[in-house]
């Protein structure tokens, strides 16, 4: 198996697989999720905290002797596709990027506060970045750590929770922690195409900022949250598209339309398979992606980026197919369906879109575009 | 496809465009638009036979040839003549109405032609029903006569105006002993009866454009059936082609409907513009502009009355394009397409697929593909009218209703 | 109708459609192709005049008093459409693009030679050249007329036929007439995907060729043929494509299996239905393109770029699904589908491919690219 | 969807990796192949076992696990042993001598294996007819039995290798009064014998790749008939899975196969580059790296013995793909699209999707869909064995096979 990628869930995996799965089964049915949509605090800090802390996921990529459970992304992209199959209202990627980002970043005690699952975490950027993009110049840090500045849609923002900004200050690049509660932050909330992942504003105006990354660091730390957010994101856009998938075949197994079976007609059912094929080639992406964030892979970014250009499209087409095949029930708002579909949307747009991911493939592939004017 | 009696020069009954226009003038004559009350002025109108040309005299029309309505409409709205504003009484007007023409009793047709063109009573339609979907002729909901009144029980949904609504189309089952298209009869149903409730359907997009309607021991008179009992199903069939022929109905101009707010979007925004969205918004411009010429030539051939089977394709046309553009639409918009405009629940009066944002534009075009016939359902129709293709092997045909398997 | 250009056949257009047919249903059917094909002349001459000359269709577009028929690109479309349906191995695209030019050049009595259906003409660029492209620079001509020089992949190309050389002399550039058979011309064959349209290089070395437009005119001609070429193509490609489908849906509402007609299938039915809407859109696009030639609308090259990107998908796609739902049989050489596909995927190249035509509306309709390096 | 008996360490009959590398040794001691003749080398290389390390002792095998043979085959390539062109040799191989093995008699395994093994003798497959299509139980080609042998006529198609086969698999109708699937009796055919006509087949490529094969009055002794009578159906049940078990079996590497060519094209000749192909190559390049991992990941799930039911949609997707990109190949070259290499007819003795030029390629690739399975048969499949959808009404598995519609 020289160089191939193991692209196969091991044990460990599938137990784990399985502890998510029943949290979410009992904590998150889709009317549960539906509420907290409505509700005045669209994320679920109670099942944050049964997750993140009573399941040890927060800290899984974090080593044991910085507070975690010493997995790595192959284990946490398991638990990105369980939290997308139930397109649950949790901070969790955002956690997942700030532990990325603090891997190669120095704040240990933060760390350990965030895998402990204390201490929701983000990075401060646009949810919409793209990895390999110019190092952000949204934010100012002044000599002594002073934020002044605005980040938009900002994902997983929590009130009690710290940010990770990236921030430009006399010494160059820097990352700063500051708690989303501290003086001078301001979070203003955006009404989001995403209900189960809402972005915000953060106004930032001399909060007080704690460096954990120079000029030396921040910015291949801020890289490597991109990174693994974009390589992780694939794998919740897989959960997401495996559960459309099965919501379809399971309404379509048993509504009858013409005295048959409506998962009976030709065309449903060519459209299924075809679908079926896209979920399992989305799934030898995402593990890849995931494999080769686990092992440090020099081919990461080739990996993450084939991974997010196919996984965002799968995830987009098969909410959209479960829209339209559970016909107009797939419609209404008491129906999940709606949440697949405005979490695969925004998902596409997330960490890059499939298009600016195939460019980053252009120049990492040597398939460059033409020259100017050609 | 089109319920057009042709003729552009003076048709039956001697009419023709300058006859109208004479009518028009005498109308106005009597009926000054700029001090008449909007009612008054529209029961006149109504009553002067300028509602809908090739209807019969005393039921708003001329007996003329139906192209001929439009001049009349030119002249009168030149005048500053008020409009029935069809569009918030489109469902009266456009499946209603002809359906009352063709198969009213003459009782029905005076009661109802008047105040349904005035907009004084607003119409919607029962076909609909939860566990039916595209195969509505299985509906559930039961009429079961008792001495010279119907009592009506059960659920229908996607309702539009029902909450505005003063009567309703109805279709209900009467005999589940036979197959399931022959049980069917066709009512006309007082919205404010007793047994009647309305509740908004709240949708994908965070409004309620729709409603689902309850029945519960609904009394309506049999002097309220339309057609004869166990023949709704055909009655049922002339709403629904009425509905089809709406369709094509408003010429778009070159990058008109979805694809003008994303060309704008691209012309606006250079900052947004990237070389891989750069085709593909290009596909999709040449895709609309071919959807729209489609549109167009179906109109010209109905124009000089040799339709073709041409119409069947553009609403299945319409509905994906409008859905890949609208996808396309708030990609390109990057971080703004992660916005939304308004979750709030509404009971918007009117749906406009082109307007508010980006995100919403993509959710509502969502429906074009399964409101008023799927896209699955119009695929087999071309398959099967047009190419001529053999039908699927069926078995719900013969079987008595209540035998089907369910 | 405002604007609106008239998509329709007129009475005299579905005449001219009857007659060309009745003659392409008697001397072109497809073993007749097949057979030709696989001559040592590929193109059918005797049929070419029995279009061009004993039905006129060669001077269709050329004016009465020219010697031509006196009708527009509406009339030739409905032709093309017809070739297209039959994949005539008629030399009559490279035709209809020379009395475009001609339109514009000065050389009456060719066109009345071309018109009469004695002289078969093309004009000497390569199938793939697009509207709009810079003049070409392969041949270069003497003060005497005497052209040198090689052009690539040129259709249409008849031993007894005449070209029009776009060529640059002392004077800029400039269109002459030459003779295929003229000394200093020689053809060199070319073994061609579409074995019903090949083409040839032609290599010119010292033939006498007369001046047909000088600078001031030859720019504008050789455009009027490239735009009338592909205008017509599209009709071409239209009725490739609805012979295709034509095809397909006798073939499978005959073919029987699993005790079934295929064509009762609902996969495939609905396959059928699509590609039906295509091609109904196809004459749309065809249609408005040979309007816009037939009145020199301003909006000739929208409508007939609009018209090729569109048309070409359609025609290819159409090809494509009636080899692959014709089964087997559609993979043998024996069965006229071979001849459809690859006449369709050279038409995808010829006169600009989709991309190409998508390039130049960008421009014409205001979508521009994004500066370079964003 | 494997036939894999699993197993990496020592297995069945105490055998592993280190006592088969043993058994290679002391075989290269006794045959040394610098010296020895391939035929004599390949029969002696049978006879010591290591054809098949799961067949059985005698036949070629050792009785151990399948995965062993891999490390039987790779010693010997080291040691410079000649091998026996398993492709040219690909239906005995992968079809025949499996099937033999499991439903041959004794006397047909000694017969066939070893020829069919060393190359001697070459198979090939008569399944395949003109009339049925992906409905191959619906064949008609009879074999009537008279005495001890059988007579056989019909006609046969699709068959690759017919004209250098000594042997064919062949199913034939021997009983047409009962339902299609049950009629059937599978054989192995004499392809040198009286009445065998094998004529060339041209294809779309111009090449005549595979055969039509006439069969008038064909004598096969019923000591050729493989399984019972009647049971042909399931006898080539287990012939088909092998078929498909074989794809998936070589590992590509990344911008391996289709996208190879089309991508060295994009690099070599940056003049043929536009803005509009570039996102297209990227999409497809993601879509062959993406298809290529699915294969590994199927690759992977075998060897560790938990095939999943991802190995049914490789052939569809890896069809479909090489479709796209060779279309793709076609258009970005361009005028050079125009051309292509060769119409000669000619009978190729091995088929290279990803060889020859690029229109080649595209027509070539055009059969993925149509050969071993069509990909409308193959979504089928998925849709009722692996989700679990329910199969369509058929009304053609209970009647004689002489009353089907036709």
């Amino acid at each position: 198996m020289t160089g191939s990628p193991d692209l196969l869930y091991s044990d460990v995996e599938d137990d784990l697989r399985a502890a998510v799965r029943d949290v979410l089964a009992d904590h998150c049915p889709p009317a549960a999720v539906l509420a907290r949509c409505e509700s005045a605090q669209p994320y679920d800090m109670a099942l944050y905290r049964r997750l993140a802390a009573d399941l040890g996921l927060a800290g899984l990529t974090v080593p044991e002797q910085a507070g975690g459970q010493g997995a790595s992304a192959r284990e946490l992209a398991v638990v990105m596709e369980e939290l997308g199959r139930a397109v649950a209202p949790v901070p969790f990627l955002g956690v997942a990027m700030a532990t990325a980002v603090l891997a190669v970043a120095d704040a240990p005690q933060t760390l350990k506060r965030i895998a402990a699952g204390e201490l929701p975490a983000a990075v401060a950027v646009p949810l919409t970045t793209t990895p390999g993009a110019a190092f952000p110049a949204a934010v100012r840090a002044g000599a002594d750590g002073a934020l002044t500045g605005r980040v938009t849609s900002v994902a997983d923002v929590s009130a009690d929770g710290v940010l990770l900004v990236p921030a430009t200050g006399p010494d160059g690049p820097g990352l700063f922690e500051v708690p989303v509660g501290a003086a001078g932050v301001r979070v203003e909330p955006v009404v989001s195409l995403d209900l189960t992942r809402p972005v915000a504003h953060v106004v930032f105006d001399g909060a007080a900022g704690r460096a954990v990354a120079g000029a030396g660091t921040a910015a291949r730390a801020l890289e490597a949250g991109l990174l693994a957010g974009a390589g992780l994101l694939a794998s919740e856009q897989l959960g997401v598209a495996e559960r459309c998938l099965e919501m379809t075949v399971a309404y379509l197994g048993e509504r009858r339309q013409f005295a048959r079976v409506v998962g009976s007609f030709q065309a449903v059912k060519h459209r299924l398979a075809d679908l079926w094929q896209e979920v399992v080639s989305a799934r030898a992406a995402a593990r890849a992606a995931a494999d080769a964030l686990a092992v440090s892979s020099p081919d990461a970014p080739v990996a993450v980026s084939v991974a997010q250009a196919y996984c965002s499209r799968v995830a987009v087409h098969a909410a959209e197919e479960c829209v339209q095949l559970h016909g107009g029930i797939g419609m209404t708002w008491e129906h999940p369906a709606h949440l697949y579909l405005k979490r695969a949307k925004a998902d596409e747009l997330a960490l890059g879109t499939p298009g600016r991911h195939r460019a980053l493939l252009a120049a990492a592939v040597r398939l460059p575009p033409p020259a100017p004017e050609s | 496809m089109t319920t057009d009696d042709g003729g552009t020069g003076p048709g039956s009954a001697g009419w023709g465009p300058d006859e109208v226009r004479e009518r028009v003038r005498e109308f106005l004559a009597a009926h000054d638009p700029a001090v008449t009350e909007r009612t008054e002025f529209l029961r006149a109108r109504f009553d002067a036979g300028l509602a809908w040309a090739h209807f019969p005299v005393g039921l708003g029309g001329l007996g003329a040839p139906r192209s001929l309505q439009a001049v009349a409409d030119a002249e009168l709205a030149a005048a500053g003549a008020p409009d029935n504003d069809p569009q918030r009484i489109g469902i009266g007007l456009g499946m209603a109405a002809p359906t009352i023409l063709r198969y009213g009793t003459p009782e029905q047709k005076e009661r109802f032609l008047r105040p349904l063109w005035t907009g004084e009573e607003v119409w919607c339609q029962l076909f609909s029903e939860p566990g039916a979907g595209s195969d509505l002729a299985s509906l559930r909901t039961r009429a079961v006569r008792d001495g010279d009144t119907w009592v009506v029980d059960g659920q229908k949904v996607w309702t539009s105006s029902a909450h505005t609504a003063r009567w309703a189309i109805l279709i209900a089952r009467t005999d589940p002993d036979v197959p399931k298209h022959r049980g069917i009869t066709y009512f006309v149903c007082d919205m404010t009866a007793p047994g009647v409730e309305v509740r908004p359907l709240r949708q994908i997009t965070g409004e309620a454009e729709f409603n689902e309607v309850f029945l519960t021991g609904v009394r309506i008179p049999d002097a309220h059936r339309l057609g004869d009992e166990g023949d709704g199903w055909r009655v049922a069939q002339a709403t629904l082609m009425n509905e089809r022929v709406a369709i094509g109905g408003n010429p778009l101009p070159r990058e008109g409907g979805m694809i003008a707010r994303a060309a704008a979007v691209w012309r606006e925004r250079p900052e947004l513009r990237t070389l891989q969205l750069h085709d593909r918004l290009l596909e999709l411009w040449v895709e609309a502009e071919v959807a729209r010429l489609g549109a167009e030539r179906v109109r010209q051939q109905l124009a000089v009355g040799a339709p073709g089977p041409e119409g069947s394709g553009l609403k299945l046309a319409f509905a994906g394009l409008n859905q890949r553009i609208s996808g396309f639409e708030v990609e390109l918009l990057g971080e703004d397409g992660l916005r939304y405009e308004d979750w709030t629940m509404v009971r918007p009066e009117k749906v406009d697929f082109y307007g508010r944002d980006a995100g919403y534009r993509y959710l509502r075009a969502k429906g074009n593909s399964i409101e008023g016939g799927t896209s699955e359902i119009l695929r087999n129709i071309i398959a099967e009218r047009v190419l001529g293709l053999p039908a699927e092997p069926r078995n719900d045909k013969d079987v008595a209703w209540k035998d089907l398997p369910r």
